[in-house]
C-alpha cells in the first residue's frame, strides 16, 4: 500500500499525463459516437426495417473482442497511413459505443407512451416539435443510460487500445506488467476505475439535471 | 528551429522508454515540440514509421535487417549498420546514430540447473531438448516466438523444436518472472535487461552465431532527417555516450529498483552533462 | 360540421373496424358516439383529425376534405382528448394545458389567464396544480387537465374520446355540468365518445350508437330511448330505457301536456319542486318518500299542483305514443 | 418496396459486401494461412481459449445465480442494495486490469486468467439475475403466495421462468465478453488465440492477426447465436410471445 | 367464518389503512365490502389470507385465530382473485387456473374436466383458451380467468378484489349470475370487494360500507339502501337509493303487504309477470309501458292481480317505515 502511494507521488505527471489521453481518446470517441448515434437511433424509429439490421450490425461488432479489432484496424488504416495511435482507436471505441447509445435511443423515443405521442399529434405539433418537446424529454433517462453504458464500455477498452500506440492509461498496465511493477499496474487499474466511475457519475447528474423533474 | 514538431516512437520494453525519453529531452532542449507514441510491438512500430506517425525512433540494426527486410543476419556491427543504411534508405528511412549498445536476443537459464544439466551454449540446450523431448518448457514473448530472427531462426540453425504446447508466450517482461518462478527452465532475454543477472540467470552461448548484432541505432524517415538534418548531432551526443553496460544500468534502475523512467532518463543525461 | 361519407376503415386488411358510415355533426352540435367496446368509436374518432387514415370514403371538417387540409394546422383548429388522458410527463400542469397556444405563440399573460380561467372550470386550484407534473395527480385530475388542455386554445371543433371516464360519479356530474354550460354558450361543434347511456342521454343533442362499425341509430336522446329502432339499441339502452329518459323531460313538459292534481293544503310535510327539475328526479323523490307529498312550483314559485308516480304514468301514456 | 424497407436492403447489402469483401481479401491474401499452416498450433491455442472461457464462465454461471436468487429473497433484501452497487462498480474495472491484478496473485498462466475471467463474469450475470428476479410482475407473485404456493414453489415456477429471459441475457453478455477478454490472457501467459492476435499487432503481421482474431470473433459470434438459440428454448413460450408483442407495440 | 376482532393496519408507522374493524362473516355468508378508493378494503381483505400483517387485533377463520394456522396450507383452503388480476405470463390459461389443482396433485383427467367447468362457467370456450398465454387475453378476459383460477379447488372460504370491474356490462351481468346461481347451491363463504354500488346490492348478502378505514355501516342491502345509517352512506348509495331497492323486492313482496286491484279483464295487450319478478324490473315495464296492463301470477300461474306504479308507490309507504 505504502508502495503504492510512493510510486503514485514519484510518477504523477506521468500518471496524469496518461490519464489526460485516456480522457481526451475516449471524449471523442463518446462525442463522436453520440453525434452518430443518437440522431440515427432517433432516425430509427421512422425505419422500422432498418432499425432491425442495424441494430444486429451493432450488436455483431460488440461481440469483436477489443483487441481484435484494434488488430484489425492496423492493416486496414494503414492504407491512409493511420494504421497505428489515436485514429484506429478512436474509430474502434466509436464502434463499440454505437450498440448501447442506439439501442437506448431507439429504444428510448420507440417507449415514450404511445398515448403521449398520440396526444402530441391530436394537438397539432409538427415532427420537430414532438421530437423536442415530448419524446426527447421523456426518453432522456434512457438515452443517458445508453450513453452511460457506452463511456464505461470505452474507458475500459480505452486501456487497451495503448496496444497499438495510443497512449492512456493502459500503457501503465502493460509497462508495469512487463517490468514486473506492480505498483504501476495497481495505478493504471485504479485510475481507469475512477475515471469510469467519476465519468459514470458525472453523467448521472448531467442526467438528473436535464432530465424533466415529472419523468424522474 | 522553435516549434518543430516531431514524434518519437518506442516499442514496449524499458529500454526503449528510456530511450525515446532521452530522445525527448534533447530535442525539446534544442526547442522542438516532440510528442511520444510508445507501448508498439517492433514491427508496428515500424509500421508507424513507414507510415509517417512516427518521425524517430531508436531501433536495432539485426532487427532492422531481419525482421523488417528479410536478409540474412550479419554478425559485424559496421557491416550490419551499413547494409541497414543500404537497404532501408531505398524505401525513405535513414539509420544514423549507431551506439555500442548491443541489445541482441539471448536464451536464459537458471544458473543452477544450467550448471546441474550441464548446459552451457545453444548447441546444449539443442541436446538436451533432442534427448528429452517434451520436457523444457520456455518462456517468450509473441514477437521472439514468431520472428525469423527468433525462435524460428534458432530452431532451423541449432536443429530442435520445443512442442507447441512447451512454449509459453507472454507479453515480454513476465518472461523473467515465469523462468524465476520455476514455471520454465528457458526463457528468451534481452542481453541489456538487467533482470538476467539479478534472477541469476545465465545467457546461452549463441556459439553458432545465429544472432545478428543488434545494435541501438536511430531510425527516421528520410523526410525528417532531410528537414532537420541538426538532430543528427544531437543524437550523436547520446550515442557516444551509451553502451551495453550503461543501458544495462539503466534498465537496473527502472525494472529493480522501480524508478520511473523520466527520473533515470534525466539523471542520467544530466550527469553525463547533456541536459542542463 | 363534420361531415362523414361513406367511410369504411379496415385494420391491417382484415379488421373492419369502420363499416361504411355516414354521418354528419351540425355546426355546434353536439354529437355523442355511444356502443360497446371494440365498436369502432375511438376509430371514427381519430380519422377526423387525420391520426388514423381512412381506408375508403371521405371526411369533411367545415366543408374541406380533410385529405386537402394542412394536418399540423387543422389539428391545432381542433381540440382532442385522448381516451386516456396522454398528459406530457416531462411537462408541469401548466404547460401540459398551454401546449397549444404555447405553439400559437401567445404571451405570457394570456396563457397565465387562460390557465387559470379552464383550472378553475375543470375544477382545479391553479395555484395549487400549476408546478406540478401529472404523475402528482390522481387519474381523474389528469384527466380534467387533458379536456381543459384540449380548451386551451377555444378551438371550434372538439373531439373527446370518453373524457370522463376516470371520474368518480360526483365530480363527473360537475364537469359535465360545467360544460354543457359552456356548450350552451359557445356551441362549440363537438364529436364525444362514451359508452355510458345516462352520459350520452345527459350530454348529447345526438346520440350515434354504434355497433361492429355500422351505426345502429343516430337520433335524439329521446327518440333512441323511447322508439329505439331495433334489437339491439333497445337492449343496449336497456330495460329501464324510459325510466332513463326520464331525465329529459322536465315537470314544465309535463304540465304542458297534463293537468296537476291540486296540492293537499292539508299536509305540512311538503316539498316544492321547480319546473326544470327532470322527472327522473321526481320519480327518485317519490319513491324515497322524502316528503308526505310533492307539489310543483311555477314561474312565479306559487304552487301549480301535486305531483305522483300515477301522474307520471299517464303523462308517458300520452308523450310515448309508440310501444316498444 | 417502401424507400424505408429500400434502405434497409441497402445497408443489409453493404454491411455483407464488406463482409465478404474483408473475407475475400482475407483469402486472396493468405490471411488464414496460419491456420493450416499450423494446425496443431491452432487447435492448442483454441482449446487453451475454450478452456479458459468454459471453465470461468461456468463457474460464474454456477456462482452467480444462486447468489442472485438468494439475494433477492425477502430476508437478504437488504443486503441487495449494497451487491448491487458493488455489481455495478466492479463492472467498471476494465477487463484489462482484472487480468493483471489476478496475476499479482496467482503468477503468470492460465490460473490466473481463468479466475480474472471469472470474476469478470460473475457481475453481468448477478446483475442481470437480480433484474430478472426483481422485474417479475409483483401482483403475480402476490397471486402466487395467496393461493398458498410455498416459496420454493413461487421461485421454481413463477420467477425463475419470468426471470428466465433477463438471466440468460446475462449469461450471454458474459460469455460473450469472456470470449474477447479471453484473447487478452495472452498478456500474463494464458494462452490462447489472443498470442497470435498479440503476434499479429506487434509483428505487424495480418496472417498472425486475422488467424486469431476472425476464430476469436466467429467463437464469440457463434456463441451470441447459440445462447439465442438458448432463449428461445428455455424461457417460456408465454413470456417470449409477450416481449414479441410489447415489441411491436412500441 | 370470519371473524375481524379489533383489527387495526398501520402502513409505515403513519398511515392508518384500518382503524379499529370489528366485523363477523358467517359460513356461507356472502358479505360486500364496498367504499370509495383507498378506504382500505384490499388491505382489510389481504389480512385474512396473512398477505398483509395485523397491527393489532386478531383474525378468526373458522374459528381458529390466523396466527396459528399454518399459512401456506390455510392460503390454499382459501380462493384468493386479486384485485389486478395477478396471472403468471409464463403459464398458459389452462396451467394458471390448474395451478391449485396441480400444487394439491389432482389427476390429468380430473384437472382437465374442471378446466372445462369452469372455462365454461366465466364464459371462455376451453379449447379456445387452454393454451393461450394470459397476454393473448382481453383484459376482461384476463380477469375471468382469475376469478376461475381462485375457484379451482373450490376452496371453502373466498377473498375477492374487484373480481369484476374489468368487465363490460353485459359480460358482468351474466358472471355475476352464474356467481350467484353457484353461490346460491355451494354456499361459500365470500368476502367480495366492490366499489360497485349496484354490484354489492345485487350480490352481497350483507354489504359493510368503509371510509377512511372504519365500517360506517354493515347491513343488508336494503338496509343500507332504504335505512342509511348516517349522510356518508346515504349520500354514496345515491339519489336514487331506493330505486336501487327496488330491485330487492319482488313482486311477492309486494302481494304480502298489498292486495292487488283486480285484473281488468277487457283489456287484451295484457303481460304477465311471476311472482320472482323484481319491483325494479317492474317499474320499467310500467315506464315502458311494455302491454297496456301488466298483470302478477302466482304459483299456479294464475293471474293473481294488476299492478301498478300508483300500488308500488303505496307499498313503499308502508315497507319502508323510515324515510330518508
Ligand atoms: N391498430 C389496430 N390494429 C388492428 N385492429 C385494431 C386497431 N385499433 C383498433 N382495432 C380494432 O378495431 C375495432 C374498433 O376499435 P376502437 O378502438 O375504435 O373501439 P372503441 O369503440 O373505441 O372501443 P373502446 O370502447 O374499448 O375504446 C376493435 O375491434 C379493435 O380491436
Ligand atoms: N404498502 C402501503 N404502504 C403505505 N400505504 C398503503 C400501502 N398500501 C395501501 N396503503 C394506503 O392504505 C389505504 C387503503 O388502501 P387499500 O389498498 O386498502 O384501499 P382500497 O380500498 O382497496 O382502494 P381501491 O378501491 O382504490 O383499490 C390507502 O390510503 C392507501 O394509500
Ligand atoms: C530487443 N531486441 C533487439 C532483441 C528485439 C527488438 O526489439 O527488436
Ligand atoms: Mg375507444
Ligand atoms: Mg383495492
Amino acid at each position: 500500500m505504502s508502495g503504492l502511494i510512493d510510486y503514485i507521488s514519484r510518477d504523477f505527471s506521468n500518471i496524469l499525463s496518461y490519464t489526460i489521453e485516456h480522457i481526451q481518446l475516449v471524449g471523442v470517441a463518446l462525442i463522436i459516437a453520440m453525434l452518430i448515434g443518437i440522431p440515427l437511433g432517433i432516425y430509427l424509429t421512422a425505419n422500422e426495417d432498418l432499425a432491425e439490421t442495424v441494430l444486429q450490425v451493432a450488436s455483431i461488432i460488440l461481440t469483436i473482442p477489443s483487441i481484435a479489432l484494434f488488430g484489425v484496424m492496423i492493416p486496414i488504416l494503414s492504407v491512409i497511413n493511420q494504421g497505428v495511435g489515436f485514429l484506429p482507436a478512436v474509430i474502434a471505441l466509436i464502434l463499440y459505443s454505437q450498440l448501447p447509445i442506439i439501442r437506448n435511443t431507439y429504444t428510448a423515443i420507440n417507449n415514450v407512451d404511445p398515448n403521449i405521442r398520440d396526444a402530441a399529434k391530436g394537438i397539432g405539433m409538427t415532427t420537430f416539435q414532438r421530437l423536442i418537446k415530448v419524446e426527447i424529454p421523456n426518453g432522456l433517462p434512457l438515452i443517458m443510460a445508453g450513453v452511460r453504458t457506452a463511456t464505461v464500455l470505452s474507458i475500459g477498452i480505452g486501456a487497451i487500445a495503448a496496444f497499438i500506440g495510443s497512449g492512456g492509461l493502459g500503457v501503465l498496465i502493460n509497462s508495469g506488467i512487463s517490468r514486473g511493477n506492480s505498483n504501476m499496474v495497481l495505478t493504471g487499474a485504479i485510475a481507469v476505475s475512477i475515471l469510469a466511475i467519476i465519468a459514470d457519475q458525472t453523467l448521472k447528474l448531467i442526467q438528473r439535471k436535464f432530465t424533466p423533474k415529472g419523468v424522474q | 528551429s522553435s516549434g518543430d514538431q516531431v514524434t518519437v516512437g518506442a516499442k514496449n520494453f524499458t529500454e526503449q522508454f528510456i530511450l525515446a525519453k532521452m530522445t525527448e529531452l534533447l530535442l525539446e532542449q534544442e526547442g522542438y515540440e516532440v510528442e511520444m507514441r510508445d507501448n508498439l510491438g517492433s514491427t508496428a512500430l515500424r509500421q508507424a514509421l513507414e507510415n509517417g506517425q512516427v518521425d524517430v525512433t531508436w531501433d536495432y540494426t539485426g532487427t532492422g535487417l531481419v525482421t523488417y527486410n528479410g536478409e540474412d543476419p550479419i554478425a559485424d556491427v559496421d557491416e550490419a549498420f551499413a547494409r541497414i543504411q543500404e537497404v532501408d534508405g531505398e524505401q525513405g528511412i535513414t539509420w544514423t546514430n549507431i551506439s555500442e549498445v548491443n541489445n541482441t536476443y539471448t536464451l536464459v537459464m537458471r544458473e543452477d540447473q544450467a550448471n546441474e544439466l550441464g548446459i552451457e551454449s545453444i548447441s546444449d540446450l539443442s541436446d538436451y531438448v533432442n534427448d528429452n523431448p517434451g520436457e523444457f518448457r520456455m518462456a517468450s514473448d509473441a514477437e521472439f516466438a514468431n520472428r525469423p530472427d527468433g525462435l524460428p531462426g534458432v530452431y532451423e540453425t541449432y536443429g530442435f523444436e520445443f512442442g507447441d504446447a512447451q512454449v509459453i508466450e507472454m507479453n515480454y517482461g513476465l518472461n523473467y518472472d515465469a523462468i524465476g518462478n520455476e514455471e520454465v527452465e528457458v526463457a528468451v532475454g534481452f542481453s541489456t535487461d538487467s533482470r538476467i543477472p539479478e534472477l541469476n540467470l545465465i545467457n546461452l552461448e549463441d556459439d553458432m552465431d545465429f544472432f545478428p548484432a543488434y545494435s541501438a541505432a536511430v531510425s527516421m524517415t528520410t523526410e525528417i532527417y532531410e528537414e532537420f538534418p541538426e538532430m543528427e548531432e544531437v543524437f550523436q551526443r547520446m550515442a557516444d555516450i551509451l553502451d551495453s553496460e550503461i543501458m544495462a544500468e539503466l534498465n537496473y534502475q527502472v525494472d529493480i529498483e522501480q524508478r520511473n523512467v523520466d527520473e533515470v532518463a534525466e539523471e542520467f543525461l544530466q550527469e553525463s552533462g547533456l541536459l542542463e | 360540421m363534420i361531415e362523414f361519407d361513406q367511410v369504411t376503415k379496415v385494420y391491417n386488411g382484415d379488421v373492419k373496424a369502420i363499416n361504411n358510415i355516414d354521418l354528419t355533426v351540425n355546426d355546434g352540435e353536439f354529437v355523442i358516439l355511444l356502443g360497446p367496446s371494440g365498436c369502432g368509436k375511438t376509430t371514427l374518432l381519430r380519422m377526423v383529425n387525420q391520426l388514423e387514415t381512412m381506408t375508403e370514403g371521405d371526411i369533411r371538417v367545415q366543408g374541406k376534405s380533410i385529405s386537402e387540409l394542412n394536418k399540423i394546422e387543422m389539428r391545432r383548429n381542433i381540440g382532442y382528448v385522448i381516451q386516456s388522458n396522454g398528459l406530457f410527463p416531462n411537462m408541469t400542469i401548466e404547460d401540459n394545458m398551454m401546449i397549444v397556444p404555447d405553439l400559437l405563440g401567445w404571451d405570457r399573460v394570456k396563457k397565465r389567464e387562460r390557465f387559470n380561467y379552464l383550472s378553475d372550470l375543470v375544477g382545479l386550484a391553479p395555484d395549487e396544480f400549476r408546478n406540478r407534473y401529472p404523475h402528482e395527480l390522481s387519474g381523474g385530475q389528469q384527466q380534467r387537465v387533458g379536456v381543459a388542455r384540449a380548451l386551451a386554445a377555444d378551438p371550434p371543433v372538439m373531439l373527446m374520446d370518453e373524457p370522463f371516464g376516470a371520474l368518480d360519479p360526483i365530480i363527473r356530474t360537475s364537469i359535465q355540468d360545467e360544460f354543457l354550460k359552456i356548450q350552451r354558450e359557445v356551441k362549440k361543434t363537438i364529436l364525444f365518445v362514451s359508452h355510458d347511456i345516462d352520459e350520452a342521454v345527459r350530454m348529447g343533442d345526438r346520440i350515434a350508437l354504434l355497433r361492429g362499425g355500422e351505426i345502429m341509430q343516430y337520433d335524439t336522446p329521446t327518440n333512441l330511448l323511447n322508439r329505439p329502432s331495433n334489437e339491439f339499441v333497445s337492449e343496449f339502452v336497456g330495460q329501464d330505457r324510459v325510466l332513463k329518459s326520464m331525465s329529459l323531460y322536465t315537470v314544465a313538459h309535463l304540465m304542458d301536456t297534463m293537468n296537476l292534481k291540486a296540492a293537499d293544503q292539508t299536509i305540512t310535510d311538503t316539498k316544492k319542486v321547480d319546473m326544470h327539475t327532470s322527472l327522473r328526479n321526481v320519480i327518485a323523490m317519490l319513491l324515497n318518500r322524502e316528503a308526505d307529498q310533492i307539489v310543483a312550483t311555477n314561474e312565479t314559485g306559487e304552487i301549480a299542483g301535486r305531483l305522483s308516480l300515477g301522474l307520471i304514468e299517464e303523462f308517458l301514456e300520452k308523450e310515448v305514443k309508440t310501444k316498444a | 418496396m417502401t424507400r424505408n424497407k429500400a434502405i434497409a436492403l441497402a445497408v443489409k447489402i453493404v454491411f455483407w459486401v464488406l463482409i465478404i469483401a474483408f473475407f475475400w481479401w482475407a483469402f486472396t491474401s493468405e490471411a488464414f494461412a496460419k491456420i493450416y499452416e499450423s494446425p496443431g498450433t491452432f487447435f492448442n491455442l483454441l482449446s487453451q481459449h475454450l478452456t479458459m472461457v468454459g471453465i470461468s464462465a461456468g463457474l460464474a454461471i454456477v456462482i452467480a445465480v444462486p447468489l442472485g436468487i438468494f439475494i433477492t429473497r425477502p430476508k437478504f433484501r437488504k443486503s441487495e442494495w449494497l451487491l448491487v452497487n458493488i455489481a455495478n462498480l466492479g463492472q467498471t474495472i476494465p477487463s484489462i486490469a482484472i487480468l493483471a491484478l489476478a496475476m499479482g496473485f496467482l503468477g503468470i498462466g492460465i490460473r490466473a486468467a481463468i479466475v480474472a475471467l471469472f470474476i469478470y463474469s460473475l457481475l453481468p450475470i448477478l446483475q442481470n439475475t437480480i433484474a430478472g428476479l426483481d422485474s417479475v410482475d409483483p401482483a403475480a407473485k402476490d397471486a402466487a403466495k395467496g393461493m398458498g404456493l410455498t416459496p420454493a414453489q413461487i421461485l421454481f415456477k413463477i420467477e425463475l421462468p419470468s426471470a428466465s429471459y433477463s438471466i440468460l441475457a446475462g449469461i450471454r453478455t458474459a460469455v460473450v465478453l469472456n470470449i474477447g477478454t479471453a484473447a487478452l490472457a495472452y498478456l500474463i501467459g494464458g494462452g490462447g488465440l489472443g498470442v497470435w492476435i498479440f503476434t499479429g499487432i506487434q509483428l505487424f503481421d495480418p496472417q498472425f492477426l486475422i488467424s486469431g482474431a476472425v476464430p476469436v470473433t466467429l467463437l464469440a459470434i457463434l456463441v451470441d447465436y447459440m445462447f439465442r438459440g438458448l432463449q428461445f428454448a428455455v424461457v417460456p413460450k408465454g413470456l417470449r410471445l409477450a416481449r414479441q408483442a410489447a415489441i411491436k407495440q412500441a
